[in-house]
């Protein structure tokens, strides 16, 4: 009888020994959760690396308030559960003073709501859903990149001054899928009422042959499709776009399909003429402050820096001045200090709009074209639609809030 | 100590000690410790609900984890979608989870071995490919999250307790199965289904309620995840997740009635430790695998039994 | 008490059982002999619903049980043990024993009460008339051969059967456990008034127990008489016996 | 929406799904020969066609589009079969006397390390295989626009089917390994080295596997997640073929890759659950599957 207890209270002690903290003591720590298996390590890869690009810089000049940034990475395999366990270990265990990450929208919204109850600020870095800021948004959660809803309104701004009328959507059956889908179509129609939806189709979540799927759109000939497609499988539908030919048959939009981190993997292997919305491109514009970003990130990582970049990138600086502002390393003077702050970015000054804590990003909206100096399709024809023009209005916002 | 020749189950006194342990825990723990504890116990009863049809029953049971998902599921879309009382939802999630099993069950219990184990994992994968893209209804890869839980067992305490409860009375319920007649007797068709057929026992009928009651406690066990993380995913209905219990059981040594509940301790623990140094934590669960499969097949309880049977002989010569 | 008629059984082709008759009435001792391959287990496994017949009927107590699966059989009395020792090798000789006496009991499915002590008065007489209860708590896999034939025999006996099919008791036995046996044997049959039928190969042993001697031959019932008219008989000595150098 | 295609883009649509089949017959005729000789469920056998896709990858960016392909469809299954080999002689053999369920476990935790593995030496990232010039465009086929690589696939099929037809019931290792599946032990006892058979049976299946992977490398992504997804649709096409049947892995794939292209026609959404959904009715009615297993 006495040995099953010794049994037991081996295993208790095995996991106090557990709860131990991973980090330094006396910094300020940071839980970094994105997925970095699989098909968006090519944008999650970026954040990470240009946040620690940040990090190093800031530390080298002493940190923030005397206090160095640490952070540590957990990947999540674009599964929502792992994502959710690394969050509460991360809070719980290691407790961290924020979170940052995830590309997954679906991961990005469970997060939040843990981040609400537990009172640690999120901060978003690359999932789109208009949802993270807008109906589920909180006190405790930042968006750093643009969102479903911004996304929709360039493209709508985009494509109601093409000629086409019947239109098909297509794109991964999850949460960001549905969210950019339904964003583009809406502000579309308000747009342009002519047009008419003939059909939708949604493939799983990380589906590895779009062969079929494009085949049975092909058969009901609309005149443009709208590819709703996340980060697992943008780069695989283009490559399939390209082996049936469906941008020659039909032209298609894809939000973030112009991004070097789309077209860079495919190589000259993408297909051209694709339509595409992005939020950054180290060749446009060709300012002072971008070039120098770009050169200092090719010189770290011997690669150039993508859309991922600018995100880490900023996240980082606006977490510096937050802090200096807020004086102190105090979660709720951080949020104040944060909302309505801005920051000057590698492409020009950028506001975080206090009232949903959304961070007002320009678009660039261009075609996908082969060009001579560089072994990947470039965007041409871009056009840049200042941020405040594609923001979602604040009644909007109140609504989806339904207060 | 006597050491008896049948498997060593321990008397009554010592679970209800380690009881009192786990009962005092969370007024020293740490927060992130409780949370640990619960999932452990959670995982524990799992395990063992496997271990039930697996270890007593001799029935390869390769997909158990579409019980523990259908219980969940019952539970989370009961909770967030109707306006029904609390413990309806919690209710229903064994219910669903022995239907569940009935009619997998019926279908599988008329082979056996291997063939038994591909069907089952056949049907089990048509119920998570059903979950998994029925996105209006269940929320397809998404999952449900923000689960509406009532508020006398929302939080780390409350929930840890209403776990430590259920899961005593269901180890208790399991405890009280395998030493009864039906128990006794499944072991028998474990040994030897023929003889048990020539000696009177309908050995398909047995078999299939030796199935609808571990998918029952399955199910209890998947109401338990849904108060610890308040979220459910696909994957819990994954192949994957079953072959890891499955890999509990064997680690525990699934002779023993116990065994389950500490392999499921070990590898939770090991993946939590692991898990927040590296990424790779499936490659050290895949080694890890292997060196129990080669140098411990009867599990580390029957290593631990061994033991404490050479020290007791070698102190009684 | 069992009418066997006309009993056929073939596998892809080869008639193992082509035409078997069988009539054993209450308190016999019926021995079935015949040469190896002449088809006695597949008869057994034919009474006992291990095997399905292409023809002919089994009729027990007046009721047909032809093709019934075998637990349906045996909870109407008929309980045998087999060739080939077929017991529970990690339960105890106990259990063994035990899980018999619940099947007969029809405590199978009672979930809750500890089975520790469930049957344990009529499993310790059956063990004691086996005179196994020494080894009671031994693992049934650790026996010796000889005494694996014992526990298979009393495990039959768990469900207290009106008839008692063994199939080769004695095989692999010493000369003193097959008398073991035989006095076991006569003394069932003496106390509780049980009816057996087995098959045997040692002929000084059916000689001496059974009443009545069914011979087979190439899956065909020859004869089935008292032990007197099968060793007198001519066509027996043929088949089976070959010449038979003291005929009487 | 159903109504209005026309007879043409149903065919279209079943074309597309045989090609499909043919990747998954050959996956799963290797599964069906180690799990029908062997007796083990191998789970790693997905593994194997992921390995496989990635080493063709690998091969082909080494040494450039159209050579670079034919030399990775060659080298790829080659290097999958010396690993599997490696690891069948180094760890399998110890553990042919143990329990079924001991072996599953076994390949599962093969499964759990070369996922990590393939991760740890092709990184996290995105991998694409160009398909070579002479397979790119599509031709017409009776009207209908088959892409060349597929019908590549068409072809490549019933060579396979053939060749192991052939090696199964002509060769010599081909009826001592059927033998073997029957009955080990009588096969040991006349003195054959099973051992050896084991190996040379083993290695063929993986080697089906890793061609697999490199003819399917240049259709689509290649990731660390093909393996989970491969592994259950294999499971279920040998399981409704018919344990260790060549042809009935044949039939199989075609069940499972001509319901799931009709699927995606008709009920996109719920395009993955009708293979399933034929699998489980047909297994219902005959749990041992539709032809006859080899044991």
């Amino acid at each position: 009888m006495n040995r099953s207890i010794c049994k037991v209270s081996a295993i208790l002690c095995f996991i106090l020994m557990l709860t131990t903290s991973g980090f330094a003591a006396d910094t300020i720590k940071v839980g970094l959760i994105d997925c970095y298996s699989g098909p968006p390590s090519t944008y999650t890869n970026d954040v990470r690396d240009a946040f620690k690009l940040a990090v190093d810089a800031i530390n080298a000049k002493g940190g923030v308030l005397g206090k160095k940034i640490e952070f540590q990475t957990r990947d999540t395999k674009f599964k929502v559960d792992l994502g959710i366990a690394a969050a509460k270990e991360l809070i719980m265990k290691e407790n961290v003073n924020l979170l940052m990450g995830t590309i997954n929208s679906a991961e990005a919204l469970a997060i939040s709501d843990i981040c609400k109850a537990e009172k640690i600020p999120l901060l978003v870095t690359f999932s789109k859903s208009e949802a993270i800021t807008g109906a589920k948004g909180h006190r405790y959660v930042f968006s750093f990149t643009e969102n479903t809803a911004m996304a929709g309104k360039a493209a709508a701004v985009g494509l109601s001054k093409k000629p086409y009328v019947k239109y098909w959507i297509a794109g991964d059956d999850y949460e960001y899928g549905h969210a950019i889908g339904n964003a583009v179509w809406e502000n579309l129609q308000k747009l342009n009422p002519k047009v008419e939806l003939l059909g939708q189709t949604w493939w799983k979540v990380g589906e590895p042959d779009f062969t079929p799927y494009i085949s049975s759109i092909l058969a009901a000939k609309p005149d443009a499709v709208i590819v709703a497609t996340g980060g697992a499988s943008c780069v695989p539908f283009l490559k399939a776009a390209k082996a049936t030919g469906f941008n020659e048959k039909v032209p298609f939009f894809m939000h973030t399909a112009t991004e070097l981190s789309t077209l860079q993997p495919l190589g000259l292997d993408a297909p051209e003429g694709v339509i595409g919305t992005s939020n950054y491109f180290f060749y446009y514009p060709q300012t002072p402050e971008n070039k120098q970003f770009a050169d200092e990130f090719q010189k770290a990582y011997g690669r150039p820096p993508k859309v991922g970049a600018l995100y880490g990138y900023i996240t980082a600086m606006f977490l510096k001045k937050a802090y200096e502002k807020a004086g102190a390393v105090d979660t709720e003077k951080f949020v104040d200090a944060l909302e309505g702050l801005s920051v000057d970015s590698p492409i020009g000054p950028l506001t975080m709009r206090a009232f949903d804590h959304q961070l007002m990003l320009p678009m660039y909206m261009g075609v996908t074209k082969k060009d001579p100096g560089y072994d990947f399709l470039v965007a041409s024809d871009i056009v840049t639609i200042p941020g405040e023009a594609v923001m979602p209005s604040i009644e909007d916002i109140q609504k989806a809030r339904g207060k | 100590m006597e050491p008896s020749s049948r498997h060593l189950s321990p008397s009554l006194l010592t679970p209800i000690v380690i009881l009192l342990i786990l009962a005092c825990m969370p007024l020293v723990g740490s927060r992130f410790f409780i949370y640990l504890v619960s999932g452990i116990l959670v995982t524990g009863l799992l395990a063992t609900s496997l271990n039930l049809v697996l270890g007593f029953g001799g029935m390869y049971q390769f997909h158990h984890a579409v019980f523990y998902g259908t219980g969940a599921y019952c539970t989370a879309l009961l909770l967030t979608k109707t306006s029904l009382p609390a413990w309806v939802a919690f209710v229903s999630a064994p219910i669903g989870a022995a239907l569940l099993g009935l009619v997998i069950g019926a279908i599988c219990v008329r082979l056996s071995k291997l063939y038994f184990g591909m069907l089952q994992i056949s049907l089990g994968s048509l119920v998570w490919a059903i979950v998994y893209r029925w996105y209006s209804f269940t929320g397809g890869d998404d999952g449900i999250h923000g689960i509406p839980l009532p508020s006398w067992i929302s939080g780390g305490k409350p929930a840890y307790y209403a776990v430590l409860l259920t899961v005593a009375v269901c180890f208790f319920l399991l405890h009280r199965i395998v030493e009864s007649p039906f128990g006794r007797i499944f072991q028998a068709i474990r040994d030897n289904p023929v003889r048990c057929e020539a000696v009177g026992i309908p050995v398909q009928r047995h078999q299939l309620i030796g199935q609808v009651l571990a998918a029952a406690f399955a199910g209890v066990a998947g109401a338990l995840f849904v108060v610890v993380e308040g979220s459910v995913f696909p994957d819990m209905l994954f192949w994957t997740l079953s072959l890891e219990i499955l890999i509990m059981c064997l680690l525990g040594g699934w002779f023993r009635f116990w065994g389950p509940m500490v392999g499921a301790a070990i590898i939770v623990c090991l993946r939590t430790y692991v898990g927040s140094y590296t990424e790779y934590w499936t490659l050290i669960l895949g080694v890890f695998l292997m060196l129990i499969i080669f140098f411990l097949p009867d599990g580390v309880l029957g290593l631990a039994e061994r033991l404490t049977r050479r020290n007791a002989t070698a102190s009684s010569t | 008490m069992l009418h066997v008629e006309n009993l056929q059984k073939s596998f892809d082709g080869f008639m193992a059982v082509c035409d078997a008759h069988l009539v054993v009435s209450k308190g016999d001792i019926v021995a079935v002999i015949g040469p190896n391959g002449a088809g006695k287990t597949t008869l057994f496994n034919l009474i006992t619903g291990q095997i399905r017949p292409d023809r002919g009927r089994v009729l027990f107590k007046g009721e047909e049980i032809t093709g019934l699966a075998p637990y349906r059989i045996c909870e109407r009395g008929i309980c045998r043990s087999f060739q080939i020792v077929n017991i529970f090798p990690r339960l105890s000789v106990f259990e063994n024993v035990q899980v018999a006496v619940l099947a007969h009991q029809k405590r199978a499915l009672d979930l809750m009460k500890p089975a520790r002590n469930q049957g344990k008065t009529e499993t310790e007489r059956i063990l004691a008339g086996f005179d196994l209860l020494d080894q009671k708590d031994r693992k049934a896999g650790t026996l010796s051969h000889g005494d694996q034939k014992v526990l298979e025999m009393a495990i039959a006996l768990g469900n207290e059967p009106d008839l008692l099919i063994l199939d080769e008791p004695t095989a692999g036995m010493s000369p003193e456990e097959t008398a073991h046996c035989l006095a076991l044997m006569k003394r069932l049959s003496a106390e509780t008034g049980v009816t057996i039928l087995f098959c045997e190969h040692d002929m000084e042993m059916v000689f001496a127990v059974s009443t009545s001697i069914m011979v087979m031959q190439q899956g065909k019932t020859i004869i089935q008489d008292t032990p007197q008219a099968v060793r007198a008989s001519r066509e027996v000595q043929e088949a089976y016996l070959g010449e038979c150098p003291n005929a009487a | 929406m159903a109504e209005g295609i026309a007879l043409q883009t149903i065919l279209q649509q079943l074309l597309v799904g045989l090609s499909r089949t043919t990747i998954l017959f050959i996956v799963a005729s290797g599964m069906s020969l180690v799990l029908g000789v062997l007796r083990i469920p191998n789970l790693a056998h997905g593994s194997f066609y992921m390995i496989g896709a990635f080493l063709a990858y690998s091969v082909s960016a080494a040494i450039g589009s159209t050579m670079g392909f034919w030399t990775a469809v060659l080298v790829a299954p080659i290097g999958v079969a010396l690993l599997s080999f490696a690891i069948e002689r180094g760890l399998f053999r110890h553990l042919y006397d143990r329990e079924h369920l001991m072996l599953l476990l076994f390949t599962f935790s093969f499964t759990l390390v070369f996922s990590d593995l393939v991760k740890l030496i092709w990184g996290s990232d995105y991998r694409s295989m160009p398909v070579p010039e002479v397979f790119q465009g599509s031709i017409l086929v009776m009207g209908l626009t088959l892409p060349l690589y597929n019908a590549f696939l068409l072809a490549v099929g019933p060579i396979v089917a053939i060749g192991l037809w052939l090696l199964t019931q002509k060769t010599k290792i081909g009826k001592i390994a059927r033998a073997a599946a029957v009955d080990r032990e009588m096969v040991d006892a006349i003195g054959i080295n099973v051992q050896m058979i084991y190996s040379v049976v083993f290695v063929i299946g993986c080697f089906l596997a890793g061609l697999g992977g490199a003819l399917v490398a240049p259709t689509q992504n290649i990731t660390q997640g093909m393996d989970h997804g491969i592994i259950m649709e294999t499971f279920l096409i040998v399981i409704v073929g018919g344990l260790g049947n060549i042809w009935g892995a044949l039939t199989g794939a075609l069940v499972f890759g001509l319901s799931h292209a009709v699927g995606i026609m008709v009920f996109p959404q719920f395009a993955i659950v009708i293979p399933y959904l034929a699998v489980v009715v047909i297994l219902m009615f005959r749990p041992r599957g539709l032809l006859k297993s080899i044991w």
